[in-house]
């Protein structure tokens, strides 16, 4: 079942590439098929969500490398299955918004379902070797999506996103090795690893590892410094693209550390806690002050990323802190931080797509070429506010439940460090403000004269995200109730 | 007696060696070589390898002609007999071949090499038959392979027409349709 | 049932509303005083049912809501200021102009309103609390053609949301102090330091929320929205959810000497500033940070009772004198008060109104807000003289500028100006009555004397200003400081700004060391532009949130401009680097086949060398 | 003496008689069907690859009085040549059908096969040296088969480089022999144990000359970016090929066998030689524009990453599978590579590569999909390889060599991506217009193989364990 | 006589072979300084035979490898000369550089 949800899209890929003449409209409805009957599926995985003992639901293990101990093992819990139902979520978004794509749809589906089981594949796997492998082909699937379909500069950009990320992977590959051989018998088992927790008493060993771990993952997420790809990357790859890079790609940093670097080094962690909780911090108020200097506005959303990605991080780090948090303080930062990740993917996926369909129209992302769009587009304006409060914070949208867990969770263990990021959804806010002013209050101008509200594909995908975020922001029970077991055998893991 | 004999052996053979590179045309070089080799081989002749030394020799000499002859075919410099200096980098090897030779020289004089007097074989050419039908048999077995290979080789590399411009495409011909009768 | 009812109504309903769109302009304002009715009636159901309820939501803490006593008065009051408003508002708006975004959005608020003042943990308090901030920045940016409300909207919503950064301060510390549900009734339990850093939260958030000092000056940006949302704003709504945060917490120790001083000071100081204002509805605005600040003092000395009804009773008046405003800027165009000398003369339902507001204003006896601030200064009397002292001149200061207005209305001709509609004034009598009589309720338990020298300062009060400003209008735009409230930029440019600006060129001498031509360019160009937004935008009386906001992005400029500038540079100097190396890898390659075998040769013995010596080792 | 059965040598004496025959055979027939002699060379490899899998389950032996060793790296090394062979088999047609000499040229092919796994299974230094002659020679003439100017000088340069490093491999065999007191490597290792550091140290240098000349590693890598460009891409996608499999295998057993007991660091220097390797190979590809040197300089950093597996030899369990797993998937990847390179024989320059992608689909995907398995991508067999190197690396304490490594591997995305970016970018492709089928078929063939081969790596690395 | 002095012999053999290698231009006399190499490698195997395992008869195959692989590489040295002799006309080393970086 969950191989099936995992590589349905690749299958529909393949069928997609091998299918000698198909007209681009009939792959365009074969793609959102394929995307709709995936999501379908996710929704019954949830429905019949019920974890064994060991935490997981639907869990396979199959041999794969026996020499090596690693396997075709995946599984979801509470952790994994609210980022497989954002993954095929925001795909099936994507691909309703790129009914509009006209260059190469064939490919362009293709490359999407390819990377869509990428995605949802590492999000299930339960071994290293497996993870990494999903890991490596999200970036080349997406350095093709930004190299193909991207703006100007993409080239430039997607080689800049390669080359970074796959530093990236390759430190974290060396991370992995490290693990599976500090254990006895060696194994690349995630679930095996953290039984095991191999590491305990190895100071030097333990630190090396989640040094390479840690930097392999914060490239990936990107946390300052290891955030320059981002921006240029963002700025240049199709809006699906981007809402996918920023929706999908960047959690699989964060879900790495909750995955696998805090369940298999959690005494490493906890004595390396308050590293990550800084550059947690920093990322926040970098993330938010560079924000708040950009003109451009996809770039804007892509610091917002840096900065709402440094509150996972900050969350992560403080629940290692733990002989000064509680309990329940643990449960919260973990859960508020997996919570960030669904919450982020909706929200900035929402963001990105109407940033997209802002260049569509205007031909630029320039924010101040836009004025008083409120008048001619108010139904654009208003997707782009809700957003916009979502993004900053707003009770009522999930990015606060995810937020205020992280704040409530993080404050005891790491006080001063979280005060510190509480700056960041001021600065946040004063960012968004000052954007839709700019773009949508005021006197009305933009480039090309007239500006077309939302078309229907545009709507059809970008208010899902949103009645999600609400969803989430009103009703988190549904949300939570999956999360927080897994969140707290996490904690338990660390506490120990 | 044989160690006057070695040491003006090779003492000979080092300096025809060195005359090989010194002389000024190709035809001396070959001739000193050849000298060189003779000198060489019979330090090998006074460590009781009649067979080895003799070999050597006549392997020698035949290959000197060999070479002599080639040179003298295809080479620019008809007679091999005209001065030439066609040398580069010439400090540089010096140096690295100075090097070279202090380098192993320490190392022959400074190492302490086994000397375990072992029995000598009653006729080392027997015992060298023995292991080449025996246990060494799969070397020359290789070593002949690699003979098969020089020769294709070599065959590919240096005749420039082959079966096909002689005898057509299809093999037709009876006689073989060459510019020069043979072959070449 | 009726709780959920009460709070899930207006905000379901105006989130419907504002869904809608234009589609419902036409039956919005039926929608919307349906609601309010609705509303009006499940307030006053659960004033006397008393219901609490629950729901889980996050981990160990739940959405609890419940209504006390505290809250019963509370729920009622804001129904009822919401009731009359939306009347009023039918009145204000046309069918051609948004009415359902208008209508929507006041749903909305009063919907956290009536959620703030219900909640019993810090959860939700907080949700509703910013929610609240949310939708005031929307209605008072109501007008979005207009650049400079929409800035008031940011400047509004900003400067509460650096306040709102108390509740989450808070929340996390009582999380880590032992109240794992986040239960406001829970403060006082938690383990010493925690409970210092949760108050304090909770004060700044409250003092923030309720135009405060030093954070009074958004109030007066949020003169910019339609009148009706400043009639709920500065009445039971937002400024007063404030006060009652702090009533609810009832701070003690170094929060309540704080809580109460901050109280007493504005009441005050903006007391002062109202006395000069040009323009009605500044004084109104400067009237309600001090009459908040009797509340907040109430909150500081103890005196719940009488801040609750402190807030009720300026809930009445404020969104009396708000419509008056409201509904003469209709008639007349106008809000300046040298323009609206003799007003109340015009429409007598308006005037009289009007009157009776003032005189409660000004404390003039009977009227409610006499009995209420004489309870409130009697509570301050208990804690220590010198407060009841300054509380008392602020209740001068009261008089005077209620006074002053009352004068200046008076006196003189009636201007021409439009007939109103009487949605317009339908709630105007209503309200005046409650401004008149709600206080009665406090009167038990005070002391004669005070309630006699607080009424003589209120007449004293009136009777000085009325005979000032007779014959003209002396005190408008007396004294700078006061004029530009409390010169809060003065503040904000000694103490936020220039040292910021010290910082920046700190900054950018740094940079022109670091970065050279265009960069260098863009960051002098930063650098100028504060200077400029420095030089005047200082002048103004949101000089500091300006100020702040320009410094962030200053600095967040200068950050991005080095730190990326370097990070690039390094990744640059790698790339370059490897550049050079790649150039220098293929020079080995000659194509000589000499130089091959020299340098294999080389290699060899190098490695030959290494081998040995490693060996020797 | 000979108490041997030669049919332990079966794979190896199919593909001499299929040399042997083909030669007899190709004097026979006429120009245009001398593929004849091809498709014997192909059954001979088939018939390789299927009496090696027949007795892969054999426990090791040990021929011709120990000097050559049937074992699984032995095994592994047959099928990963005869696989390779037969790529390149397929190959050949675009380049040499029709020649003068095309019997010969398979002929040489074989031979050279023949050697390169008798190095890989030489237990004797002196079987090794003259495997060495057998797996050299025929391709020098390979080399200048086209007889063209850059063909021959590209011979020369080779068969000097060649030349050389093979005279000073005798020295080196002539010096182990001498301290060691013999040349088999059983007797060899425990002579080496008591000799002198020093002149070990002389040996095992001049031997590892030569076995690095055919791996192409420094110092002795010189001949394989010239040898890529001047000869035939065909060639080139052999010589760069099969004989790094049979002298990675021939340096990995003297490392694990008789070397390891001596006083010499031999893991020191091959680590050594790997770092140099990897990060010369990178570096000198990085702004390579002609497509066989940018290959070549490919080929050169792979060898440095095999050489990581090398130098764990004697401190990790699963040196010995990385490295066989690694060279399987080596050879086919690259090989895929080439047969690319071959498919369009016009494109010479990166350049030539722009918008390949609109053309010939197929082969730009095959293109990305084995530059993308050079670099490491998963799930390609060369991660695997990668990936199990590395751990065995990390394993015997070679982290720093590890970390290297992967830098490199980073750095290497670099150039693959130059040329992937604009063979994938949307433009006209005017470099090439002849495009040979079959070469593009191999090519597909060998991406899918790679594909392939990486999701099988469990029961490949359980084979070769 | 003793080991060292034919190992002495065999160093200056080799050397001067590794001069000539390196400092001819004429691949033939390239040629001529790798057999003086070979011979290098002749004396010393023999030498070592002698000396220290004449019991076993390893070292006389490693001479007898020796000179086949001499002839096996000169004679491909004549083939390679021809060829490019036949190609470009040239017999110098110098002469053949157009590949390279």
């Amino acid at each position: 079942m969950l191989s099936m949800v995992v590589f349905l899209p690749l299958a529909v890929a393949a069928v997609l590439v091998l299918l000698p003449r198909l007209s681009d409209s009939a792959v365009r409805w074969i793609w959102i098929a394929a995307c709709a009957a995936d999501l379908i599926l996710v929704v019954v995985l949830w429905l019949g969500y019920a974890p064994s003992e060991s935490g997981f639901s639907h869990e396979v293990n199959r041999r794969w490398i026996p020499s090596v101990s690693s396997g075709y093992h995946i599984g979801v819990d509470g952790m994994s299955l609210p980022l497989v139902a954002l993954t095929s979520g925001l795909f099936l978004a994507c691909a309703i918004y790129s009914a509009r794509e006209t260059r190469r749809v064939r490919a362009f589906a293709a490359l999407f379902l390819f990377l869509e089981t990428v995605c949802l594949g590492l999000f299930v796997s339960l071994d290293l070797i497996l993870f990494f492998v999903f890991f490596d082909l999200s970036i080349v699937g997406m350095y093709f999506v930004i190299a193909g379909w991207g703006h100007r500069d993409a080239a430039r950009a997607a080689l800049k996103f390669f080359l970074y990320t796959f530093l990236g992977s390759l430190a974290l590959l060396l991370g992995f090795i490290g693990l599976y051989l500090a254990a006895t018998p060696h194994t690349f088992d995630i679930v095996e690893l953290s039984r095991q927790n191999p590491l305990a008493g190895k100071g030097l060993a333990g630190a090396l590892i989640l040094l390479a771990l840690g930097v392999g993952l914060a490239i990936k997420t990107p946390t300052v410094p290891f955030h320059t790809w981002l921006p240029p990357a963002h700025t240049e790859a199709p809006a699906a693209g981007s809402a996918i890079l920023a929706g999908v790609l960047l959690k699989m940093g964060t879900y790495g550390f909750v995955r696998i670097v805090m369940p298999t080094l959690p005494d490493t962690w906890r004595r390396y806690a308050l590293v990550f909780v800084v550059v947690g911090v920093i990322s926040v108020i970098y993330g938010a002050l560079v924000a708040l200097a950009q003109r451009d506005f996809k770039r804007m959303i892509a610091y917002t990323s840096v900065n709402h990605m440094g509150y996972v991080i900050l969350a992560v780090g403080a629940a290692g802190l733990v002989a000064s948090s509680a309990e329940q303080a643990r449960h919260l930062a973990i859960t508020g931080a997996v919570t960030q990740m669904v919450s982020h993917g909706l929200i900035t996926g929402a963001l990105f797509l109407l940033a997209g369909a802002l260049y569509d129209r205007g031909g630029t992302y320039e924010m101040d070429s836009y004025s008083g769009l409120a008048a001619q587009a108010p139904r654009f304006a208003g997707l782009t506010a809700i957003a916009a409060f979502a993004s900053l914070g707003l009770p009522g949208f999930s990015g606060f439940i995810a937020e205020f867990q992280i704040f409530t969770g993080s404050l005891g263990g790491a006080p001063v460090s979280t005060a510190v990021a509480f700056l960041g959804i001021l600065i946040t806010a004063a960012l968004f403000l000052r954007a839709l002013q700019q773009m949508f209050l005021g006197e009305h101008r933009s480039p090309n004269g007239a500006f077309r509200d939302v078309t229907a594909p545009e709507a059809a995908s970008i208010v899902p995200l949103l009645v999600l975020a609400v969803l989430i922001g009103l009703f988190p029970r549904f949300l939570l109730d999956v999360i927080e077991p897994a969140a707290r055998a996490v904690s338990a893991v660390v506490g120990r | 007696m044989t160690t006057a004999v070695f040491w003006l052996c090779a003492v000979g053979s080092v300096a025809s060696g060195i005359a090989v590179f010194r002389v000024d045309s190709m035809a001396r070089a070959t001739f000193a070589l050849l000298l060189s080799f003779l000198f060489a081989a019979v330090p090998v002749l006074l460590l009781d390898l009649t067979y080895l030394g003799v070999l050597v020799v006549l392997m020698m000499i035949m290959e000197m002609v060999v070479m002599a002859i080639f040179m003298i075919m295809y080479m620019m410099n008809p007679a091999g007999l005209m001065p030439m200096t066609m040398v580069h980098n010439q400090k540089g090897s010096l140096v690295i071949a100075v090097g070279t030779f202090l380098v192993l020289a320490t190392g022959v004089l400074l190492i302490p090499w086994p000397q375990q007097e072992r029995a000598r074989p009653d006729d080392p050419t027997m015992q060298l038959g023995e292991a080449l039908m025996g246990s060494k048999m799969l070397v020359m077995i290789v070593l002949g392979l690699a003979l098969f290979a020089t020769i294709v080789s070599t065959v590919v590399l240096a005749t420039h027409r082959g079966r096909y411009d002689r005898y057509g495409d299809q093999l037709e011909r009876d006689r073989p349709d060459d510019p020069i009768a043979g072959g070449l | 049932m009726e709780l959920w009812s009460l709070v899930a109504a207006p905000l379901l309903v105006g989130t419907l509303l504002l869904v809608a769109g234009r589609r419902a302009n036409r039956i919005a304002p039926f929608l919307g005083i349906g609601c309010g009715v609705v509303v009006a009636a499940l307030a006053v159901a659960s004033a006397i049912g008393r219901p609490s309820v629950n729901a889980p939501m996050l981990t160990g803490i739940p959405v609890s809501l419940a209504v006390d006593e505290l809250s019963a008065v509370m729920v009622v009051t804001v129904a009822g200021v919401l009731l009359a408003v939306l009347i009023y508002s039918a009145g204000e708006f046309g069918a051609d102009e948004p009415r359902a975004r208008f209508f929507g959005l006041m749903l909305v608020f009063a919907g956290a309103m009536l959620v703030t003042v219900t909640a019993t943990n810090l959860l939700v308090l907080l949700m509703a609390w910013e929610v609240m901030g949310a939708t005031s920045y929307a209605l008072i940016g109501f007008w979005w053609r207009d650049e400079h409300r929409v800035n008031s909207g940011n400047i509004a919503f900003l400067t509460t949301r650096t306040a709102d950064l108390g509740l989450y301060l808070a929340a996390g510390a009582m999380l880590a102090g032992g109240a794992g549900g986040l239960a406001l009734a829970d403060l006082a339990q938690l383990l010493p330091g925690w409970r210092d850093a949760a108050t304090a939260g909770i004060v700044v958030a409250a003092l923030g929320k309720s135009a405060q000092l030093p954070f009074s000056f958004w109030l007066s940006r949020a003169m910019d929205g339609p009148s009706p949302v400043s009639a709920l704003l500065h009445s039971a709504t937002m400024v007063a959810a404030g006060a009652y945060l702090l009533l609810r917490i009832q701070p003690t120790g170094w929060a309540g000497v704080v809580v109460a001083w901050v109280g007493a000071l504005t009441a005050l100081l903006l007391g002062a500033v109202a006395l000069v204002q040009r323009d009605l509805k500044q004084v109104l605005a400067a009237s309600t940070c001090s009459q908040v600040g009797f509340m907040v003092l109430a909150a500081g000395t103890g005196g719940t009772t009488a801040g609750t009804g402190q807030l009720v009773a300026h809930a009445a008046t404020k969104s009396l004198l708000f419509l008056c405003a409201g509904a003469w800027l209709a008639a007349l165009g106008t809000k300046d008060l040298a323009r609206l000398r003799g007003a109340a003369r015009g429409d007598r339902v308006v005037g009289m109104s009007f009157a009776v507001g003032a005189l409660a204003l000004a404390g003039m006896p009977p009227l409610s807000i006499w009995i209420t601030k004489d309870a409130v200064l009697s509570a301050a009397l208990h804690e220590s003289v010198p407060l009841y002292l300054t509380g008392l001149a602020a209740a001068l200061v009261s008089a005077g500028y209620a006074g002053r207005v009352l004068m200046l209305t008076w006196s003189g001709a009636a201007p021409d100006g439009k007939t109103l509609s009487w949605q317009h004034k339908a709630p105007l009598p209503f309200l005046a009555a409650g401004a008149a009589l709600l206080g009665f309720e406090w009167l038990s338990g005070a002391v004669w004397w005070e309630l006699v020298l607080s009424g003589s300062v209120a007449v004293a009060g009136i009777a000085v200003t009325t005979a000032v400003v007779r014959r003209q209008d002396a005190l408008a735009g007396r004294g700078r400081v006061l004029n530009r409230w409390l010169g809060l930029e003065f503040v904000a440019q000694r103490w936020v700004a220039r040292p910021v600006f010290g910082l920046a060129r700190l900054l950018a001498r740094f940079d022109d060391r670091m970065i050279a031509g265009r960069v260098d360019r863009g960051a002098a160009a930063a650098v100028g532009l504060s200077g400029v937004l420095a030089r005047f935008d200082d002048r103004v009386v949101d000089g500091g949130v300006r100020a702040t906001a320009a410094i962030g992005s200053t600095v967040a400029r200068m950050s991005e401009v080095r730190v990326e500038f370097s990070l690039e540079r390094l990744v640059r100097a790698v790339t370059d680097g490897v550049r050079r190396l790649g150039r220098l890898a293929r020079r080995p390659q000659t194509g000589q086949l000499h130089h091959y075998y020299a340098q294999a040769v080389v290699i060899l013995v190098v490695l030959t060398a290494l081998l040995i010596v490693t060996g020797l080792r | 003496m000979m108490d041997e059965n030669p049919l332990a040598l079966l794979p190896e004496i199919l593909l001499i008689v299929a040399a042997v025959f083909g030669l007899l055979l190709g004097s026979y027939l006429p120009r245009q069907r001398q593929w004849l002699v091809r498709f014997v060379a192909a059954a001979a490899c088939a018939g390789t690859i299927i009496a090696t899998v027949v007795v892969w389950f054999r426990p090791d032996l040990t021929v011709f009085g120990d000097s050559y060793v049937v074992d699984v790296s032995t095994n592994a090394t047959r099928i990963a040549v005869a696989a390779a062979v037969l790529l390149v088999l397929c190959l050949a047609p675009g380049e040499v059908a029709g020649a003068a000499r095309e019997s010969e040229w398979y002929v040489l092919v074989l031979l050279a096969a023949v050697g390169t796994i008798a190095m890989a299974g030489a237990n004797d230094l002196m079987l090794l040296a003259a495997a060495f002659l057998l797996a050299s020679i025929p391709l020098y003439a390979l080399a200048g088969f086209g007889k063209d100017a850059l063909g021959t000088e590209a011979a020369l340069k080779y068969y000097l480089l060649g030349a050389l490093l093979g005279v000073t491999m005798l020295g080196g065999v002539t010096v182990l022999f001498g301290v060691g007191g013999a040349t088999t490597y059983a007797d060899l290792g425990e002579g080496i144990g008591k000799a002198p550091g020093a002149a070990v140290a002389v040996g095992v240098i001049a031997l590892m000359a030569g076995l690095l000349f055919k791996a192409g590693a420094v110092p002795a890598h010189f001949w394989v970016p010239d040898v890529a460009e001047g000869a035939r891409p065909v060639v080139a996608a052999f010589v760069t090929t099969v004989p790094k499999i049979g002298a990675v295998v021939a340096i990995y057993r003297l490392v694990a066998g008789p070397l390891s007991s001596g006083s010499v660091d031999t893991m020191l220097l091959i680590a050594v030689v790997a770092a140099v390797t990897m990060t010369l190979g990178n570096l000198a590809a990085f702004f390579q524009d002609n497509v066989r040197r940018l290959l070549a300089y490919s080929t050169i950093s792979q060898v440095g990453y095999l050489l990581v597996g090398v130098a764990a030899a004697t401190g990790s369990e699963l040196a010995r599978p990385s490295v066989l797993l690694y060279l399987l998937g080596y050879a086919i990847t690259n090989v895929g590579a080439f047969a690319v390179v071959c498919a369009l024989p016009d494109a010479v320059t990166l350049d030539d590569y722009r918008g390949l992608r609109r053309g010939h689909r197929w082969l730009a995907l095959s293109l990305v999909v084995c530059l993308l398995g050079l670099v490491g991508t998963p799930p390609t067999v060369v991660f695997a390889g990668k990936l199990t190197v590395f751990t065995a690396g990390l394993d015997a304490g070679l982290g720093w060599l590890v970390v290297l490594a992967a830098v490199n591997t980073v750095a290497s995305l670099y150039y693959y991506l130059r040329w992937i970016a604009p063979a994938m970018r949307d433009a006209e492709m005017d470099g090439a217009a002849v495009v040979r089928p079959r070469a593009a078929i191999t090519a597909c063939v060998a991406a899918a193989a790679s594909l392939g081969l990486g999701l099988l790596t469990g029961p490949l690395l359980a084979l070769v364990r | 006589m003793t080991l060292q002095a034919f190992l002495l012999l065999a160093s200056a053999l080799f050397s001067v072979g590794l001069y000539g290698a390196l400092s001819q231009q004429s691949i033939v006399m390239i040629m001529m300084g790798l057999e003086l190499m070979v011979n290098a490698v002749i004396v010393s195997a023999a030498a070592f035979w002698f000396y220290t395992s004449a019991d076993r008869p390893d070292g006389q195959v490693v001479v007898l490898l020796a000179i086949t692989a001499m002839a096996v590489e000169m004679a491909m040295g004549f083939a390679v000369t021809t060829a490019i002799f036949r190609a470009r006309d040239v017999d110098m080393t110098d002469m053949a550089a157009d590949l390279e970086g």
